[in-house]
């Protein structure tokens, strides 16, 4: 009889203290936001520093060395490089980033070598900006191209211009070279 | 980690079979070697003799042994079942090996021992192709049944398609490629 | 075109006796927390036998395992527990760190122990939280995620990211944080004692709550560990299994904390009513250890230099640690020569936990069923992996 | 032949006002629970989302209508009818002023606990008709529910049948008077008890938390609704909001003195020089507002706490509603044979169950007021945002 009546004497006191939090809750502000019209502040500069939002590579110190396109799991990077009129290294000829199969997790940026010591939103070639909002109405917009593929063909064609020079060069040096020797044979073999 | 040296000795010194051998004594993790028709007697001993106490399944692993000839192919050479196990009382951890032949590998179950040990035991048999005698019930567990093959074998190679849908998908990559 | 049968070939069908029905709970319900299915054979509200079916999400991650370098593996330990990717991170790290005799500095150990911690706060309200949703409280539910909330938050500023972590590097952490994250963190566990509080009053103590949890599902210690239940579900059954205390690693061994066991507070030991309470005496642990981390972690370096290819000596190793679901495993087989793992196994806590679902769920009524599944905190990837 | 068309005229009024004021409390409980939930809830359609219902309504009538493929077409698509049939017929007799109101049945009562035994019929059909196995375990539960808890509910309105002497509406409203004191909820211990006893079993009878396990969506999906899209899903919903106006509205009269202050004044002051339908109006205004703040109650209850189960909630019903229904039902007897109208102790005892309530809802005011106090929070009582 005691537990009956300690039942229901508990249900109503315990169902009393839970409404008085839930109504203490009708005289406090919603934590929640309105995005993103109603937002005080864009979104992105209440992010943390190092935040990884959307993946993007700066194609200007971009030294297209490759390392980020390996370092990845899952070949979200397509990427090549080859040689330039006038530039000492390698230049990008195409750098292809698969939104849609990204991780976001950071390999690559941990891999990248071209550092350009400035403290600003990156300092690697290979980053992440804090931009979030990458949604496309179809499954191959996710596909970012960061050297416009006409452009991209331009450089393919340059630098396989240069190639294809520098192994005509080489062969030309290489066949100096041996005729150099060739020449140059008979001399030493007199010398000696 | 405290996997137990002692313990293990005393199992070899206990089993009826003297073919039983210590591997990797030495490093962090030793394991007791058994043949594969010794496994019952073994499991029951850790079980129930009071001297083990090894109420507590940690894990049934499994894999494909293999070898990688000079010329690149595959030697497949059998399998492998790993059992650890921990005491009920220190929570002290040993570990039992098994090799099994490439051809029909076949092991007694353990899953009238551990109430855990038929879930265990069918994901061995669903990713690997090995065979547990006597099992209460022996389904694939992580694959649809009519799924073809076993996945972590060494030598698997992926059905094209399953039921009439294509099991890879194209890569959007490939229609912006220019070379 | 998928036939009726094609699905029902998933599991063994045994005839229906004349008074059950069969009824597909799963896997698109919204009380199995993922993509997980149960055939039920009820009579009336009571199971008279049910199968679980998992594999809905298996994503073969140990396969994939077996194709990629070391380091490119550790983002897919994230995958395996999303809800608590930290943990996972730290357990594959450890594995082959202390397999491959790499040194981590102290502050990052010391980083690495506040990620865990913050996911094993967050996994908990996310257990407790879904098991109150799925008794049917929904504004406790909302309130225990808004102060995951704050944790995503303070995970954001320590990794850069909210759910999917990648924190962990072999040889210590991606990157460090600045000093305002320990005033953030300090003020958040001051409010979150007092949520807790306010927690408790509102849902741990309602009796229809309580009602609804007491003497459901109850598993004795021994029946515990004969399903190889492991972290806060085994202790609630009244073992005090906790591999920060039985096999310390990173600086647990340090810390003061006690290791909450269930004594059947209400009901009977090992019943859901435990589960819960476990894990709402466990996040206050988690308070206590993250309070002693920042009064004790210095400046100084996070990442020790590691070998650019990372091969492990031949062998085989079974290395675990304690995840917010359990014994979290990683055994790890090397041949010796190449930078890939052989093979790696998984052993997760959930997949433990399911393997007592069919003999469990008999004679359970339906709302037991979906009360003492939530009770588990079972994650379907971690399941299927 | 006027009445007729009188009669028609005006339920077709009660229609849309049943229907605009369960549209505007759909709106009203989604914002509710959102606060409650620290959420806003729907704000962007119209001012403050006011609009919401008319948006959602759209929605739902451009929907198709799918009737699954093996179901019973005819019951199938009558059943929302049914139901909310059986909501709309309970409002004939209750009277919002003295002269607001369809009809002025003499077995009022009677008719109203007639009328809402038809939404089980609707919800049987609905769930059975679908071929769904859950919608089938969701309409049976409901049945089985419903008729159990007519019978407290039956209980609770005999203690004020006898009490008032009458079953007509009219009269029981008269029986009470303006000021709380005369209010049959405060009247004596019998009638306090009848009031919980009503109220709770109201709460059932229309399935709301803690007793909506019919459409418990963690356990059966959605229950007897689950293969409803379109309108028909809509009419489910009109009649489980029109049903709160309902239980608002018979709680009002039957405990709390509907909309008296008006009958006291007529009584007292025949005031030939007052006008007639000043009164009625404001009569109504307060009839209506006693009938909101039991709807906000019934809202708030439902945010507040978990869900039963079903053996617990035929607990419930049979061993502590029922026994205690009908003993107060003797005790009501005897009281009314002892104690006199107006005696002394009838008095006293009035005056201290209505202080008691007065204490009950201060020291709430203080609950609310610590828990604020306790979590540190920020007082932001503007209901908008």
């Amino acid at each position: 009889m005691i537990i009956y009546l300690k039942n229901i004497w508990e249900t109503y006191a315990t169902v009393f203290e839970g409404m008085a939090i839930t109504f203490s809750y009708l005289l406090q502000r919603p934590i929640t936001v309105q995005y993103p019209d109603r937002m005080k502040e864009s979104v992105p500069e209440t992010l943390p520093e190092k935040y990884r939002g959307r993946l993007m590579v700066d194609t200007e110190l971009c030294t297209a060395c490759g390392l980020c396109a390996k370092a990845c799991p899952i070949d979200v990077i397509e990427m090549k490089g080859g040689r330039a009129e006038g530039k000492k290294g390698l230049r990008l000829i195409y750098f292809n980033i698969y939104h849609g199969k990204c991780m976001y997790c950071n390999l690559c940026v941990e891999a990248c070598p071209a550092e350009d010591g400035e403290e600003d939103e990156h300092h690697t070639a290979i980053y992440f900006k804090k931009n979030f909002e990458g949604s496309s109405y179809t499954l191959n917009g996710l596909v970012e191209q960061f050297i416009p593929p006409d452009e991209a063909r331009r450089r393919l064609k340059e630098s396989e211009e240069i190639a294809a020079k520098r192994a005509a060069a080489a062969a030309e040096t290489t066949k100096n070279s041996e005729a150099k020797q060739e020449s140059d044979k008979p001399k030493d073999g007199g010398d000696v | 980690m405290n996997f137990a040296l002692p313990l293990l000795e005393k199992l070899k010194q206990e089993m009826t079979s003297k073919t039983s051998e210590i591997i990797q004594a030495d490093s962090k993790m030793p394991i007791l070697k058994i043949e594969a028709k010794d496994i019952r007697e073994a499991v029951k001993k850790l079980h129930d003799d009071p001297a083990f106490d090894m109420k507590y399944l940690n894990c049934i692993s499994g894999l494909h042994l293999t070898q990688t000839k000079e010329d690149g192919t595959l030697d497949l050479l059998g399998f492998e079942v790993l059992y650890v196990f921990s005491s009920a009382r220190d929570f002290s951890t040993i570990a039992v090996r098994v090799d099994l032949p490439e051809k029909n590998p076949a092991i007694d179950t353990i899953d009238d021992l551990y109430g855990s040990a038929n879930w265990f035991e069918r994901e061995v048999y669903d990713l690997l192709g090995v065979n547990f005698i006597n099992s209460s019930d022996l389904r694939r567990i992580m694959l649809p049944q009519d799924w073809e093959g076993h996945p972590l074998r060494k030598d698997y190679k992926e059905q094209a398609s399953y039921n009439g849908m294509p099991t890879t998908r194209p890569n959007e990559m490939e229609s912006i490629r220019i070379e | 075109m998928i036939t009726e049968n094609d699905l029902q070939s998933r599991v063994e069908i045994t005839p229906i006796n004349g008074s059950e029905i069969e009824i597909n709970m799963g896997p698109h319900h919204p009380s199995t927390h993922g993509v997980i299915r149960f055939i039920l054979f009820l009579d009336g509200e009571i199971v008279v036998r049910a199968v679980a079916d998992v594999g809905y999400l298996h994503r073969s991650i140990e396969k994939i395992a077996e194709n990629l370098p070391y380091p490119m593996f550790m983002p897919y330990t994230d995958r395996v527990d999303y809800v608590a990717a930290i943990n996972c991170n730290l357990g594959y790290a450890l594995a082959v760190e202390s397999l491959a005799g790499l040194e981590v500095p102290e502050r990052a150990t010391w980083l690495r122990m506040i990620g865990a911690e913050l996911n094993r706060i967050n996994s908990h309200l996310i257990a407790v939280g879904a098991l109150a949703m799925d008794v049917g409280a929904t504004t406790p539910f909302v309130h225990a995620i808004r102060e995951r909330e704050y944790i995503l938050d303070l995970l954001e500023i320590l990794t850069g990211t909210r759910m999917n972590n990648n924190y962990v590097r072999f040889g210590g952490v991606c990157q460090d944080v600045p000093e305002d994250f320990f005033k953030k963190t300090e003020k958040f566990l001051d409010h979150f004692v007092l949520f807790l509080g306010e927690f408790n009053r509102l849902l741990t103590t309602n009796k229809i709550f309580l009602e609804r949890l007491i003497n459901v599902g109850i598993l004795t210690g021994d029946q515990a560990l004969g399903f190889s239940f492991s972290g806060p579900n085994l202790r609630a059954s009244g073992v005090g299994h906790d591999l920060r205390r039985i096999d310390p690693y990173c600086f647990y061994s340090d810390m003061e904390f006690s290791v909450p066991v269930g004594s059947g507070v209400k009901g009977t030991t090992g019943d859901s009513f435990d589960r819960f309470i476990v894990r709402i005496d466990e996040m206050l642990e988690s308070v206590k250890i993250l309070r002693q981390i920042m009064s004790k972690i210095k400046e100084g370096p996070i990442q020790s230099k590691i070998p650019r290819k990372i091969v492990l000596p031949a062998g085989e190793s079974y290395h675990r640690s304690e995840a917010p679901r359990g014994e979290l495993g990683f055994h790890i087989v090397s041949d010796g020569k190449s930078n890939m793992p052989y093979r790696i196994k998984i052993r997760t806590g959930s997949f433990a936990a399911m393997t007592s679902l069919s003999e469990l769920f008999k004679g359970m009524m339906v709302a037991d069923v979906v009360a003492y599944f939530a009770s588990l905190d079972v994650v379907a990837p971690e399941v299927d992996r | 032949m006027i009445n007729l068309i009188y009669m028609f005229v005006f339920s077709l009024v009660y229609l849309l006002l049943l229907a605009l004021t369960a549209g505007i409390l759909t709106y009203v409980e989604r914002r509710i629970a959102g606060r409650m939930q620290s959420r806003i809830g729907p704000n962007r359609v119209g001012i403050q989302g006011i609009l919401q219902f008319i948006a959602d309504l759209i929605k739902g009538v451009q929907k198709e209508d799918i009737i699954p493929a093996d179901a019973y077409a005819f019951l199938f698509k009558i059943a929302p009818y049914l139901v909310f049939m059986g909501v709309f017929l309970t409002l004939v007799p209750i009277p919002f002023g003295a002269y607001t109101l369809m009809e002025d049945l003499d077995v009022g009562i009677y008719y109203v606990l007639a009328m809402a035994s038809y939404v089980v019929i609707g919800l049987m059909i609905g769930g059975w008709a679908s071929n769904n196995k859950w919608s089938l375990l969701g309409g049976m539960r409901s049945a089985a529910q419903k008729i159990s808890y007519e019978i407290p509910a039956a209980l609770g309105v005999f203690i004020v049948v006898i009490m008032s002497g009458s079953m007509n509406f009219q009269k029981i409203v008269a029986a009470q008077g303006a000021s709380p004191v005369d209010w049959f909820v405060f009247r004596n211990p019998f009638t306090f008890i009848a009031f919980n006893l009503f109220f709770i079993a109201s709460l059932a009878e229309g399935n709301r938390v803690p007793f909506d396990i019919p459409e418990a969506e963690s356990e059966l999906v959605s229950g007897y609704n689950t293969e409803y899209s379109g309108m028909r899903f809509l009419f489910f919903f009109l009649a489980e909001w029109g049903n709160l106006v309902v239980i608002g509205a018979l709680v009002t009269c039957m405990f709390f003195g509907g909309g008296s202050f008006w009958y006291e004044w007529k009584i007292s002051i025949p005031a030939p020089g007052r006008d007639p339908i000043v009164f009625e109006v404001l009569g109504f205004l307060w009839f209506l507002f006693k009938t909101f703040f039991f709807v906000f109650v019934i809202i708030w209850i439902r945010w507040t706490l978990p869900r039963l189960r079903i053996d617990q909630l035929m607990d419930i019903c049979w061993k502590y509603m029922v026994p205690i229904g009908l003993i107060s039902s003797l005790g009501i007897v005897i009281w009314m044979y002892f104690i006199p109208e107006n005696s002394t102790i009838d008095r006293i005892v009035r005056l201290t169950l209505t202080s008691l309530g007065a204490i009950t809802v201060l020291y709430f005011k203080y609950r609310v007021y610590k828990n604020l106090k306790i979590t540190k929070a920020t007082i932001y009582a503007n209901p908008f945002v």
